[in-house]
This record gives structure tokens, C-alpha cells and sequence, in this order.
């Protein structure tokens, strides 16, 4: 086993990415996700990269369309307003089917907002932030070694469906320190073979990157195929964790930093002995609905916990239907719940229920 | 038979889109015309703007992206980074490139990227329509400008040779046109020696075509070269603004 | 068991140093931790402060509402963090630049001049170690050498001097609970 | 073999070669191809000085331009 | 009663604008909805107005901002990845609780996709497609002459509400061309006084035009207080038409021009008897979740028509649970389907029912 | 005993929120000055920017708004459309000015918006912690170019003052510093100038002040000041590069 | 009863102005209508075509894919919309550029050499409104008077003599069907 | 009346004053403001000529300077 390292969330993001063969990065400053940008303009020219501080968000997501489409594995970093102005760039992105990481560090909103912790990008990053029927894998890490493990996994998963990948992550989660062990850094000779990576067309078909087809019937066929991709991701890379719900009979779903909070509460509570469980989604799309389904017959109510005024919450009540209360504890623009918060949440919404 | 002039190697055999006596035409042959016998078809990678050239992907034997209206400068310079022994390119529009996306050609001029843009200034928005565009001439009747561009509501029109030879980091700028034999031919000269600066790798090389649009001025072809030639050259005098010594 | 620690200061009283020398220390026991800095608008001129969670079990929520010890450096924190201590909890107070005293009876209070013995150590700027060796005085969190280990490395890019300063900071902490 | 190469097919009567040909020796045919174009045609074949005006000013890369060898003269 | 003008769909927009008091606007070109800005900037000087061409969307959204800051009446116009440039701009506009309306012509994505018409951004436009907890109000015309009611209503409900409103159309309503009475149009002097706008802060307090507040505790009460607006309109202002529900047995849901094609669907299958009917929303957010759990008891099944891959579906399913099947018809791409094609996924969706 | 200098009338009696020695202050302060003096007050608008200066609406007396990081040019253009008789002005730093903002800056510039910028060059972003900007200096370590800038990767320093004076629209153009009471009464003309030709309806006007980031730069006040008597005006010398004459 | 009716040809050819007219006939005589254009790709060069409603009935969809009337004005136009014509329906063709006769018997046919008809007239390029004229006799959907009139307004800015000559090729139209 | 009017609590003892004053009658003080700086203080009231370069150079706008009028003297 490799040595244990203390690192800061949005530090081990850029340090995970560089294991995992990112040699490029494009991205602009923006709290609380500077330390990443930072610390690619140090560490890739000594790895033999490319950091690049990009005029803007709309000329970084660019600039990764561009190393992308070289075949690189290519990141950015950003924190909300900056995704809104990428977001453009990540349609497109996505209808040239060309892989990449981009990680967005919420911070409180809407406009300006503040630089605090928040969740209230979840709509933007798993509903389609740009225009047109595109989606992107969507992973909400809670600690800082989750976060290295996705970020590794998302370039695998980027290059394996060709489609950008997003790490919705919040800045609770990047500025804390948490001990991590690196992955092994992957040799680039082993990295994916990209046949339809512009390189110049010598000796072969010349290759095109585009999302663009005048003709609806195509365009249509285009969208057809790109929805067949999406259903085997919906297939075949949910991820979740589970705690505490075998016998739970009240759920709650929260993803990332509220995620981990809530487990703090659901100890507390399961010393109380009140039977809660946790569905803590991974993969914020696709969305799990399969486990919550699965929970339905077992649990009498579930609550959702987002840093948010309530976005998640909409996916937990298309899984669940009318057949449970689900309700919702949430904390916009950039507050943090304690676990004691959601503690007394549950109490109050059990005793609705008399439970 | 000896063969003076052939369609470059380049090209794909294919009928183009354009309007009958569009000048985006004879700007593609040029460019194809460069790469044939720079000798660098199979290390060229370019980038289509948002525009009337947005198909020129079809046109060429090149590896091709299509960039989000305007970004065409940004794409380069992201597949430039990662290849820099690769001869990359942008072909953009006035709309394109001067004006939803001047942010990012002057930071990729400022920069110095090692890349070479065509710029095609028609004086509006071809693809559209016919809207005002950036370089839009005062006085010029378009379809978002139906009074005449008016230099108190909407400014001068832009320069955009003369602006980028501003930067350091612009090692050639010119200004060219296509409106007869003679024209074209300096044009030509123009093109190769964008590319050339950057198999050199001089730097970030931008040749300004004054071009025209019958379609959307609402003339005939030769109407449309007189426009050329008697407006625009003298709105926008042709020359090399940076990087004719030598 | 998992200790949950907050410390609070003005920005430049070195807080979140504090609490990523504790964090330091962990890794290096081989102990799960979280070192969460309040990051917000605090962080220019006015309270910083972080938290701490270290001990033996994987750490769910990076922040607390109830934290087992609370070490305040300035009057501030003392007025926004004693009500927050879990019963029994530990209260570590700089006096130096506290006014007043605490107010709960359900907790364990420790209040010393950190500054002047900090001086004493040779470093004006180690109140906050001193802090630290008497937290590890009062709880077996973590042994003294390894945070003495820890303060080496941490301070190390600041030469010699300063890390003897720091050392004998935290010796002098230790030994006031002594 | 002429000393032009029409792809008339690509041709779309915009007459910028007419124009230009310093012989006059280019028109447009009264045929129409599939685009629907009048598409340009060589006139007089000897009047052609193989100059390349032609190819130079066309947009749609109509031509391609032969010249006889003085061999073949 | 006023003449009947035939007036194509985005020409209509804009006079109706003007005829609501609207003398500003600010866009940039894009098809399918160039002949707005054009007909705007032939209008408005006459009207002592301004037509401005920023040099690009996210410039124009900038100007709306300025504009309505200031107090005005505005608008732009747009169309799908215009409007994700538009985005940032947009979460701004809300945080600041500033009135403008934007119209979102749209066409086939993702990325260029094509300039036919499409139903594509619906999840953009209702879910949030910038950062941050804010919702804009949005209409689904499907007509030419409800484009230019709901033109009026925007303006009203943006100065009412002050919070941006969008017309979402797309390029088959916005190119077609149909009789409509144009309103009255309002005096300026009628328009609703605006004591918060930018207008020099003489002999009063300052004003101030802003989405920011660095502490987390007011940023989270300035969310709530938004919240309570949304609530607000969503209790007084969801609107839908209903067509045939009274004893449908089958509930078509479909809005904008999928909409009206349904109702010709609806028509042919009325009259071989077919129990169907037609719920077209005309508010996409706030939904009309309500008319369609009334629905449910009477109906055995819905179909949700829209011109994309299937987002409203969500809606639809939010609404309706798991109590009844929810069958899916989307043309992505640029398609627009034709009332034989519905009436045939009708009858298909129905023998798996045994209808 | 006579008032030689006193606060001026415009400004909040607050605290600001800079770092101690930082040149905003000194910025804000000439700024409220020309405001008072020219006695427009109760019809002046001010656009905030994202940047060290974002809280600037807090120190006036003024309608403010804060537009999104880069985009003041265009809600400045928006408002000043609606209340052509109005002062309008933007007050912006070289990350928002010259990174993001580009495009906008350069064309309210150029169609000659009636409007009043006071672009505030560090060399680095304040705000966000000290991260490369376009001003920063060839060879200066910041956050984000930890080795020093590097021509090569990142192209020289942007000149605003110089690149705004290309344009027909722009009408004054000038850079000044505000190290000591010489240059900072000199600055103080050139903002008034610059508020003085919206009131008169010239045109576009922008001053840029080199300032300091004592913060950030890892320098004392002091060091602050030298780097930029030292470094800053020698790579942007000061002077007014239109508009000086009369 | 609402009348749908497509009318397709080469860009140019007038296909989009003969349904902006009976768009602006119905509205003249306060018939519900709707004017949709094929916008597409189809506009630069290849076939153009667009589908008119127009009745007394509200207009719900804008397109059809049974049309009770096909107008083809060129021989892609015949391939691509003689299936699409209702049973029963009229199929009106401009026998000057179609090269195929028509293969359905289910359905009316019309055949006019218009372009011939359109010179009589004196204006080459009124092949549509030739075949407008035939349309209008055929089925009673609008008054010769309010097309005429229509023509007047439609083609006003392009002078008098062109209005006459459209005016003539409506009713030249009309009568090849007497 | 003093000649300076001093906000103390605004000072952030950049010490931009003290430096540029021409007679050297400004310092910080021992005391500390609620911000923790030790504000500017004028050490010598006479030795203060009114010349404003306090006020000029001040970032925080501490200073208002006024001068003794002639019949003051
Ligand atoms: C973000 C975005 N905005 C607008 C458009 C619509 N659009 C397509 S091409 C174009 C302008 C084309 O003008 P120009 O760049 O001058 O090229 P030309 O056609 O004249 O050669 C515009 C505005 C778009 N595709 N994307
Ligand atoms: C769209 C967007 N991107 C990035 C940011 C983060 N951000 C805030 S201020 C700033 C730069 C500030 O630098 P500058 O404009 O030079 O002002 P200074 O603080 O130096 O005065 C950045 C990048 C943001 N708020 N919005
Ligand atoms: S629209 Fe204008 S620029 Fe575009 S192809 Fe036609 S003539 Fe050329
Ligand atoms: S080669 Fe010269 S002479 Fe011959 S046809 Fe062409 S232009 Fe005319
Ligand atoms: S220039 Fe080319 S396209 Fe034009 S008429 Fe001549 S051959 Fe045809
Ligand atoms: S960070 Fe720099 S620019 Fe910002 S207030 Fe501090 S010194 Fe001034
Ligand atoms: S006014 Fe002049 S002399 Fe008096 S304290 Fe200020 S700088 Fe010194
Ligand atoms: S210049 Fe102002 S802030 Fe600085 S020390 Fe003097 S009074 Fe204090
Ligand atoms: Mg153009
Ligand atoms: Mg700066």
C-alpha cells in the first residue's frame, strides 16, 4: 500500500488527475477551487504538461475541447458561475461525444452568491445546464479519498463512452484536509487508443469533431445513438452507498459533503436506536432510483438533505412516486446543516408520522 | 500538356455550398493551395468557425473541429498545446471572430499561440442573414442596421489587421483581397507566409481577406467587387501591418 | 472513538495551523482525520476558525455542532463556540487576549496566558502551540512526540530557531497541566 | 486533351472567369446542370493562352489549366 | 376589435413587445429568430426606442441587465446555445430579482446541432440550466397569437414578480405565420413605477442591483425569500388548456407546437372514438402538476409528447407516479412529428393496455 | 480654520475592506472627488465589478450594481442607453477588464459608449488570492505562474491604455499611478478628465491606474510602492494616449 | 372545414409567396390559416416548400402529413410529396419541370404546363400564380376577387405591370380550367 | 481644533502617511483600533503645515486636513 498523504480536496482533485494521465489543464480562478488550478501550474510542467490559465471559463472549456479532441486526457476546475459559462461548451462537448473532466466546486448562488459550500448546481450538472438533449456523468464525491478514486474513474469512464464527465463537488469538500493514498500513476503508453482523435490525417480518413447536422433526420438518428449511450450508462454505472439500511425503516438520500454529514446523524440516531438508514447516491447521474424503489416496501418515509433549497429532492420523489412522504431539509446559499440539524429534522418529520 | 494551375490536392472533389461568386471559395483554394505545397497536409489540423464557412470541414482532407461560434482561437490553442509539431489553424468570419469572439483571438494573439487565422471580413453576418457585423462599413444597409450603420449607435467599424499587430505576440498581419488576378495572387503570398511563420514557430500569423457577400449585400457578383474595391479598400487599406520586412 | 476539535482566533493566530499540525499528527498515528477551515468571508481580518476530527473510526461529518474540545484564542470565539462544547467537553482559553471568563459549569476549563509563555518559549507567535501541548496534556489524542515530530516538519522552512521555538512552546504547554 | 479542365457540374454562372479571360474565349452555355446553373464553357479553344485567370478568380475551383508543350506545338 | 395582421411568429414577438411597453433591446443573431433583432431594430427608433446588437449573448444579457436595472422594459431574444451563453447572465438576473424577458427560439442540439425546431431545452429553461436555486417563469406558446399574449403576460408577470421571464418557442411556431389582433399598446406612463431601479440616487437612499452576499446565513434568507416568491407563483400562475379531458381515458401531454399537433391527433382520434385528450401546459415552470393528479383517477394511461428526447416526461411522471403508465413520443433533432404519427403511438401505447 | 482636504461628500463615512496600503482606496477616493466636484451625485450610476473592488458600492453614495465578473461594459452600455443624461461608469480589475472582459471592454469602446472606466492594473488578481493576470509581469511568480510568466507560454503583458487608444470611440485614454501625492494628483485630473468628457457626450474614457496588491504581490507596503516605481511603470509607462491635447 | 395544402418546388420558384397568398386570402375573407415554411437546410439551393392551412375551423397543427392539396412545381417535389396527398386529394403539377407522369389513381391530377402559361401572361416567374388560378377553380378555398386583390398588395413594391401580368396568370390559371 | 481630524478606527497602519509627510509629524501609535492596527497619530501638532499629502497618499480616507486661517494666526 502507497503512503498515506494529508490533502487538501481541491489539491488531491489535481494531484488524482495527474495519476490518472491528465497531462492538460485549462481552467480560470474562482473560489473556493483555486488551489487546483494553482496546483497544476506547478506540478504539470514537471510531469511534461500543459497548464494553461484560460482568458475565461468560455475560452477554457474551449481550449479542453481542443486537447480533448487532440485525444489528451484534458481537465478543468471551476466553481458555479464558471460552470454557467461553460456550459455551452459542455453541450457541444458532449454532441462531439469528445471525453473530459470538469470538476465544479459549488459555492452558494444564484448570481455572484458567495464563495460558501453549496449543492445547488445539482439541476445544472444532472438535468442539462446547456441546451439540447445531452447528459453527462454526474459522481458527487464526500471525502477527499472518494474524491481521488472518481477522479481517477471519471477520465476511465470519459474515455470509455467518449462524453464529458463532471465532479460535483462543493467547497466544504475542497478546502478540508483529508488523509488520501494516490493511485498508481497510470503509464500514458497505456492510456486508451483514440482512432478518432484529430492528429492530422496522415495515411488515414481524415477525422472530424463536430455537433452539427443539418439534417433533422440524421441530427435526429445522432440524438438516437447518443441516448443509446446514455442508457448503458444508466445501466451499467450507478454507483451508491448504503449504510445502515438494512432495517431501516426511514431513508434518507443526501450526496457529498451533506451525505457525509447525514451519516454523523444517522449514528447518532441508530445510538438512539431509531431505525434510519442512508442512500447516499455516488453517481448523481445516473441517478439511483433502483435502490430507492428497492427501499420503498421497507421504509415508511424518506428525507432528503441537500445544501441546496431543494433539487435532488426531485429525483428521490420520481423514484418514490406518492407511495412515501419524502421530505426535505435543505440549506441554500452556502450553509452547512450539522448533523444535529438533520438529528432533529428526522425527529420532527418521524412525529408527523407517528412513527 | 503541361499542368499550370489544378485543383489542389488537398480539396476533396466536391461541389461547395456558397452563393454563386462568394469569395469563401477562393479563400479555401489558397489555403489549399498553401498546404499543398508547404508539403503539410497530413500534419494540418483545422478549425471551422460558426459561419457560412462552417462546412469547410467538407471541403478539405484535414483533420477538422467545428468550435462553438467565436471559440475557434481557444480550440487551436488547446490542440496546438498538445500538439505543437502539428500546423493548426482557424478559418473565421467578421461575426466570429470580431465579435462574439474577440476575447479569445486577441488572448490568443496576445499569447503569441503558434497558429495561423484566416479571417474572411465581409462586412457582416453571411450565414444569418446579412446582420451588421463588427466591420460592418458606416452608412452600410443591413439587416440589423436598416437605417445605415450609424457611427453614434453602433461605432466604427473594426480593424482588425491593424489591431492585432498591436500585440507582441503577433509576429505577421495582413490584409489581403480577392477581387482580381493581381489581388489574389499577394493574397496567396499572404497565406503561405502565415503558415510558414509557423512551422517556423514565429508565433500567432493572421491574414484579413476583404471578402464579399452578393447574397446578403443584395448585388450582383461585380456589383459586389466594386463594393470591394471602391469601400472597403479604402475603409480598410490592404497591406501587411506586421511582419512584411525581410 | 473520534475527537471533534475546534479552534478559533483571529486570522494570524495561526488556527488553521493549529489544526492541520493536529491533522499531521494523525496521518502520522495512523489515525482517520478531517481538518475543515471556516473559509468564508472570516478569513479576511476578522474570527478564523477550524475544525478537527481525529480518532480511530472513519469520519462522517467534517464539522460539528457539539465538539468535544473548543480552543479559543480570542474573545470572539470564546462568545460564539462555549455554547456549542459537548457536556464534558474541554474548554482551552488563551487569556491573554480574553476579557472575560467562561460562563458554563457542565464543562472542563483550562485557561492560560498562552502569549507570555509563549514569549518564554522565544516565539511571540506560538501561543497557539502552547495551546496545543496542553490539549495533549489534557487528552491522550495524540503523543507529544509525534506532534514534536510534526512541528519540525511544519516549521522547518522557517529555519531551526523557529522550530526549537515551537518545540519548546508545546513542552511548555504540556507542562503547565503538569 | 484541352487546355482546360471544366467541372461544369460545380460551376455556378457567377461569370467571374468571363470576366477575367483576357481573350474573351469564356462563356456561359445555354445548357443547365443539375444545380441549375448555365455552367461556363470554353468558347475557342485556340484562343485560350493557358494564362490561369480563369482558375485564379474562380471560387468553386472549376478549372484546372493545361498548357501545350513546346514540344507538342 | 383590432385587424387581423398575419404576422410570422418572430416578428410577432417583438411588435407585441413594443405594444407591452418594451423600447430596449439588446441581441445577437441566430437562426431560427433573426428576424426579431431585425424587426427590432427597424421598430424601436421609431418608437424612441433602442436596438442594440451586443457583440455577442452573453454581451446581451449584460444589457438586459443595465436596462432593467435602470428600470425599463427589455428584452432579448435568442436561440439554444445562445441562450446557454446566456445562462450566468440569467442565475444574475434572478439573485438580483431583475424583470426582462427572454425568448429561447429553439432549435436541434446538442452543441450546433441544426436550425430546425426543437423542444430540446426545456430542461434548461425549467430546472435551471445556470448555477444557483432560481426559477424563471416560463411559457410555452403554441400558437402565433399566444406568443403575442403571452409576450404581454411576460412583461407584466416580470415587472410583477421582478424576475426574468422566458418564452420558450421553437423555430416551427417562430417561422410560421398566423393571424393575430395585436393589443392595445400600454402607455409608458402606465408601467408599473420601480422604486429599486438605478436611476442616480437623488433625494433618496441608493439603490442597489445585486446577487452577492458573502455571509451565508443572509445569503440562505435572501434564498427562502425567493423561495417564497416561487411559491407565490406557482400558486398564481400555473396555466394549461385542456382539450377533450372531460372524459378522456387517455391524456396526451404535450405543449408548444408538439402541443397543436396533438390536438390535430386528438381531433382525428376523437372522431374514431377514441377516448384521448390533450393537457397542454402553457406555464413550464410552474408545471401544472395539479390538473394532471386530478387526471389520474379517469385515465389509464398519459403519453407525453415533445419534440426532444424526453424531458417534460419528467414532469409528467413527477405528477403522475407510478399510479399509471407514462409512455414516451419524442422526435429529437430537429423533428417535428406529425399528428398521424401521435395518433399511431396512441393506438400502439394502447394495444399494450388492452384498451 | 479653513478645510484644505476633507473626506469627500460622495463617500460613505465606512470602513473599507482592503488590505492595509492597498491602492483601491486611493482610487475610490480620486474618483469621489471628481464626483463631488463636478457636483453630479445624485445622477451618477457606478457598475461594480468581481474583484477586491466588488464591495465598492458599499463606500458610495450612489446607485450601484454589480454585474457579473467581466461584463460591466455591457450593463454599464445597457443602463446608459436608458438614461443617455445619467453618469455612468465602470470600475473594473485587470482580471475582469483584460481576462474575461475582454470582448466587452473592447467593444463599448469601440462604439464609443458614452461611458466613464476606471480599470485598476495589479498585475495579479486580488481577490481570488493572487493568480496570473493579463498585466502580470514577464518573469513575475504568482499563484498561478509559479515559475515566473513565461513569454513562451503565456505572451507578453496586455497594455490596456495603449490598446483602448486604437479605438475611434475611445476619446481619452490615459495611465497613471498612485504611489505618491505627485502622481496621485495627476491621476486625479485624468479621472476627472475622464468624467468630465461623458458629461460633455465625447465618448468613451478610461483611466488605468497601476496599483499595488501588497497582499498578494508577498510584499510590504512599502515593497509595494518600489515594484511599481521600479518594475510597473517601466513595462507601462504612464501618460494619456488619447484625448491629452488642450 | 380547413383545407391543408402543400406546395413545394425549387427556392426560387415562388413556392413560399404562393402560400404567404392564400394565407393573406383567408385572412382577407376571415378564414383561420397558418403559413408554415420548410426552413431547413432544404432552403439554399434545393427544394423549398411550406404547408398552408386555411378554413373555418381553428388551426391546431401547422403541418400535415395527408394534405388534401399538393402544388409540386418541380420533379423532387412530385417524389417526395405525391405519397403524402391524401386519398381523394388534389395533386396539382407543373408540367414544365416534371419530367414523370404522376402514379397514384386514388387521387385527382391535375397537370398544367405553367411556365408556358406564365410567359402568355407576360412574367416568366408566375409559373405558382398559374398555378394558383388552376387551385382556386378547382376547389372553392378562396374568391378569385380576393386573390386578385392579394396579388395586387403582394406584388405593389415590384410595380404595376408585374401586379397585371400575376393578376393575368391567376386567371389564366383559372381558366385552363373551364 | 486640530489641524487633522484623524478616524482612527479606520486606519489600517500602512504607514503611506508617515512616510510622505514633509516634516515628519506623523506615527503610529502604541494603542491598537478594534481592527488590531496601531493607528496613525500626529506627534507634533505645530510642525504641521496643512500640506495634505497625508490625505493624499491615505488609502482609508483617515485624514481631513485643515489650515489655520490667516486671522487664526
Ligand atoms: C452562440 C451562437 N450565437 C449565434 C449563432 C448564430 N450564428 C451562426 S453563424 C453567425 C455569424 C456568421 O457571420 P460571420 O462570422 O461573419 O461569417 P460569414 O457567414 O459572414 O462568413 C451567427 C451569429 C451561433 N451559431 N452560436
Ligand atoms: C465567472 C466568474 N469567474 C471567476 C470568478 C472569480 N473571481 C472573482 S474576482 C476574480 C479576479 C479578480 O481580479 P481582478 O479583476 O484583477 O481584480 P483585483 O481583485 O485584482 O482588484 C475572479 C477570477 C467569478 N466571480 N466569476
Ligand atoms: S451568404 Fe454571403 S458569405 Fe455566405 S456563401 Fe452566400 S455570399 Fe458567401
Ligand atoms: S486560361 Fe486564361 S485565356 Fe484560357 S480561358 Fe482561362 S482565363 Fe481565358
Ligand atoms: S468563375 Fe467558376 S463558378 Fe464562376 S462562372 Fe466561372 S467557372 Fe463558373
Ligand atoms: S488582495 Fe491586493 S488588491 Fe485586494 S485588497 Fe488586498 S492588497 Fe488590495
Ligand atoms: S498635512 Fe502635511 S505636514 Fe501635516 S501631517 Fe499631513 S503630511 Fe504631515
Ligand atoms: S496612510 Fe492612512 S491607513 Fe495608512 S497609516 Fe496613514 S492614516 Fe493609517
Ligand atoms: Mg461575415
Ligand atoms: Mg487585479
Amino acid at each position: 500500500m502507497s503512503e498515506r498523504i494529508l490533502f487538501k480536496g481541491v489539491e488531491a482533485v489535481a494531484e488524482a488527475a495527474i495519476k490518472a494521465g491528465c497531462r492538460y489543464f485549462f481552467g480560470y480562478p474562482i473560489t473556493p477551487q483555486n488551489e487546483t488550478p494553482e496546483y497544476m501550474s506547478k506540478r504539470l510542467p514537471q510531469v511534461g504538461g500543459v497548464f494553461l490559465q484560460g482568458e475565461s471559463e468560455t475560452a477554457s472549456i474551449n481550449m479542453v475541447m481542443g486537447a480533448s479532441a487532440a485525444g489528451a486526457r484534458v481537465m478543468t476546475t471551476t466553481s458555479s458561475p464558471g460552470f454557467s459559462l461553460m456550459v455551452e461548451g459542455i453541450s457541444y462537448l458532449s454532441g462531439m461525444e469528445l471525453p473530459c473532466v470538469i470538476a465544479n466546486i459549488m459555492r452558494g448562488g444564484p448570481g455572484l452568491g458567495n464563495i460558501a459550500p453549496a449543492q445547488s448546481d445539482y439541476f445544472q450538472a444532472t438535468k442539462g445546464g446547456g441546451h439540447g438533449d445531452y447528459r453527462n456523468i454526474v459522481f458527487g464525491p464526500s471525502t477527499v479519498k472518494e474524491l481521488v478514486d472518481l477522479t481517477v474513474l471519471a477520465f476511465d469512464l470519459a474515455d470509455k463512452y467518449r462524453n464529458p464527465v463532471v465532479l460535483l463537488a462543493d467547497g466544504a469538500l475542497g478546502q478540508m484536509m483529508e488523509p488520501v493514498v494516490l493511485p498508481e500513476e497510470v503509464k500514458l503508453e497505456n492510456l486508451p487508443n483514440k482512432p478518432w482523435a484529430l492528429t492530422g490525417a496522415l495515411g488515414r480518413e481524415k477525422n472530424l469533431a463536430m455537433a452539427f447536422e443539418m439534417v433533422p433526420e440524421k441530427l435526429e438518428e445522432i440524438n438516437w445513438r447518443l441516448q443509446k449511450k446514455y442508457d448503458q450508462i444508466i445501466k451499467e454505472e450507478v454507483r451508491w452507498e448504503e449504510y445502515y439500511t438494512d432495517d431501516a425503516e426511514y431513508i434518507i438520500v443526501a450526496f457529498g459533503t451533506s451525505g457525509r454529514i447525514t451519516k454523523s446523524a444517522v449514528k447518532a440516531l441508530r445510538e438512539e436506536k431509531v431505525p434510519v438508514g442512508l442512500v447516499r447516491p455516488i453517481t448523481l447521474w445516473p441517478f439511483p432510483y433502483g435502490i430507492l424503489v428497492e427501499l420503498v416496501p421497507q421504509v415508511e418515509a424518506f428525507l432528503v438533505v441537500e445544501m441546496s433549497a431543494g433539487q435532488m429532492v426531485e429525483d428521490v420523489r420520481l423514484a418514490v412516486g406518492d407511495r412515501r412522504p419524502v421530505f426535505f431539509y435543505g440549506r441554500p446559499g452556502g450553509m452547512v446543516p450539522t448533523p444535529k440539524d438533520i438529528v432533529q429534522k428526522v425527529k420532527e418529520t418521524m412525529s408527523l408520522l407517528d412513527f | 500538356m503541361k499542368t499550370i494551375y489544378a485543383r489542389p490536392v488537398v480539396m476533396e472533389d466536391k461541389l461547395t455550398h456558397y452563393c454563386s461568386g462568394c469569395h469563401h471559395g477562393i479563400s479555401h483554394r489558397l489555403v489549399a493551395e498553401a498546404i499543398d505545397e508547404l508539403g503539410i497536409q497530413g500534419r494540418t489540423i483545422g478549425i471551422a468557425p460558426i459561419g457560412c464557412a462552417v462546412f469547410i470541414y467538407d471541403y478539405f482532407k484535414l483533420d477538422f473541429i467545428v468550435a462553438p461560434h467565436g471559440r475557434a482561437p481557444a480550440t487551436a490553442t488547446g490542440i496546438k498545446r498538445v500538439f505543437p509539431d502539428r500546423v493548426v489553424f482557424t478559418y473565421q468570419g467578421d461575426g466570429d471572430l470580431a465579435s462574439i469572439g474577440m476575447a479569445e483571438i486577441i488572448h490568443a494573439a496576445n499569447r503569441g499561440e503558434n497558429l495561423t487565422t484566416i479571417f474572411i471580413n465581409n462586412a457582416n453576418y453571411g450565414m444569418t442573414g446579412g446582420q451588421m457585423a463588427p466591420t460592418t462599413l458606416l452608412g452600410q444597409h443591413t439587416t440589423t442596421s436598416p437605417y445605415g450603420r450609424d457611427v453614434k449607435r453602433e461605432g466604427h467599424p473594426f480593424h482588425i489587421a491593424e489591431l492585432m499587430s498591436n500585440f507582441k505576440g503577433v509576429v505577421y498581419s495582413a490584409r489581403v483581397a480577392t477581387y482580381d488576378p493581381k489581388t489574389i495572387l499577394a493574397s496567396k503570398k499572404a497565406v503561405k507566409k502565415a503558415f510558414m511563420n509557423q512551422l517556423e514557430g514565429k508565433g500567432f500569423s493572421i491574414v484579413e481577406f476583404l471578402s464579399n457577400c452578393p447574397t446578403n449585400w443584395g448585388m450582383s457578383v461585380v456589383e459586389s467587387i466594386n463594393f470591394i474595391k471602391e469601400k472597403m479598400v479604402v475603409e480598410f487599406p490592404l497591406g501587411v501591418y506586421k511582419g512584411g520586412e525581410e | 472513538m473520534n475527537y471533534e476539535i475546534i479552534i478559533s482566533g483571529f486570522g494570524g493566530q495561526g488556527v488553521l495551523a493549529f489544526g492541520q499540525i493536529l491533522s499531521y499528527g494523525a496521518l502520522k498515528e495512523e489515525k482517520y482525520t478531517t481538518w475543515f477551515p471556516a473559509y468564508g468571508p472570516e478569513q479576511r481580518g476578522g474570527t478564523a476558525y477550524c475544525t478537527v476530527v481525529l480518532g480511530d473510526e472513519e469520519v462522517a461529518s467534517p464539522i460539528s455542532s457539539d465538539p468535544d474540545v473548543v480552543v479559543v484564542l480570542n474573545q470572539p470565539s470564546l462568545d460564539k463556540f462555549e455554547p456549542w462544547l459537548k457536556k464534558g467537553g474541554l474548554l482551552l482559553v488563551n487569556k491573554s487576549l480574553v476579557t472575560r471568563k467562561p460562563e458554563r459549569e457542565d464543562i472542563k476549563i483550562v485557561e492560560l496566558d498562552a502569549l507570555t509563555m509563549a514569549r518564554q518559549a522565544g516565539e511571540e507567535r506560538a501561543s497557539n502551540i502552547v495551546l496545543l501541548g496542553r490539549l495533549l496534556k489534557e487528552l491522550p489524542i495524540l503523543s507529544m512526540t509525534t506532534v514534536s515530530e510534526i512541528l519540525k516538519e511544519f516549521f522547518s522552512h522557517r529555519g531551526e530557531s523557529v522550530v526549537k521555538a515551537n518545540q519548546e512552546a508545546l513542552k511548555l504547554g504540556w507542562e503547565s497541566g503538569e | 486533351m484541352s487546355k482546360l479542365k471544366i467541372r461544369e457540374e460545380y460551376c455556378k454562372a457567377c461569370s467571374l472567369c468571363v470576366e477575367v479571360c483576357p481573350n474573351s474565349v469564356l462563356g456561359l452555355s445555354k445548357d443547365i446542370n443539375s444545380r441549375g446553373y448555365h455552367p461556363v464553357e470554353l468558347l475557342n479553344e485556340d484562343g485560350c493562352i493557358s494564362c490561369g485567370f480563369c482558375y485564379i478568380v474562380c471560387p468553386d475551383m472549376v478549372f484546372d489549366v493545361y498548357k501545350q508543350e513546346k514540344s507538342e506545338e
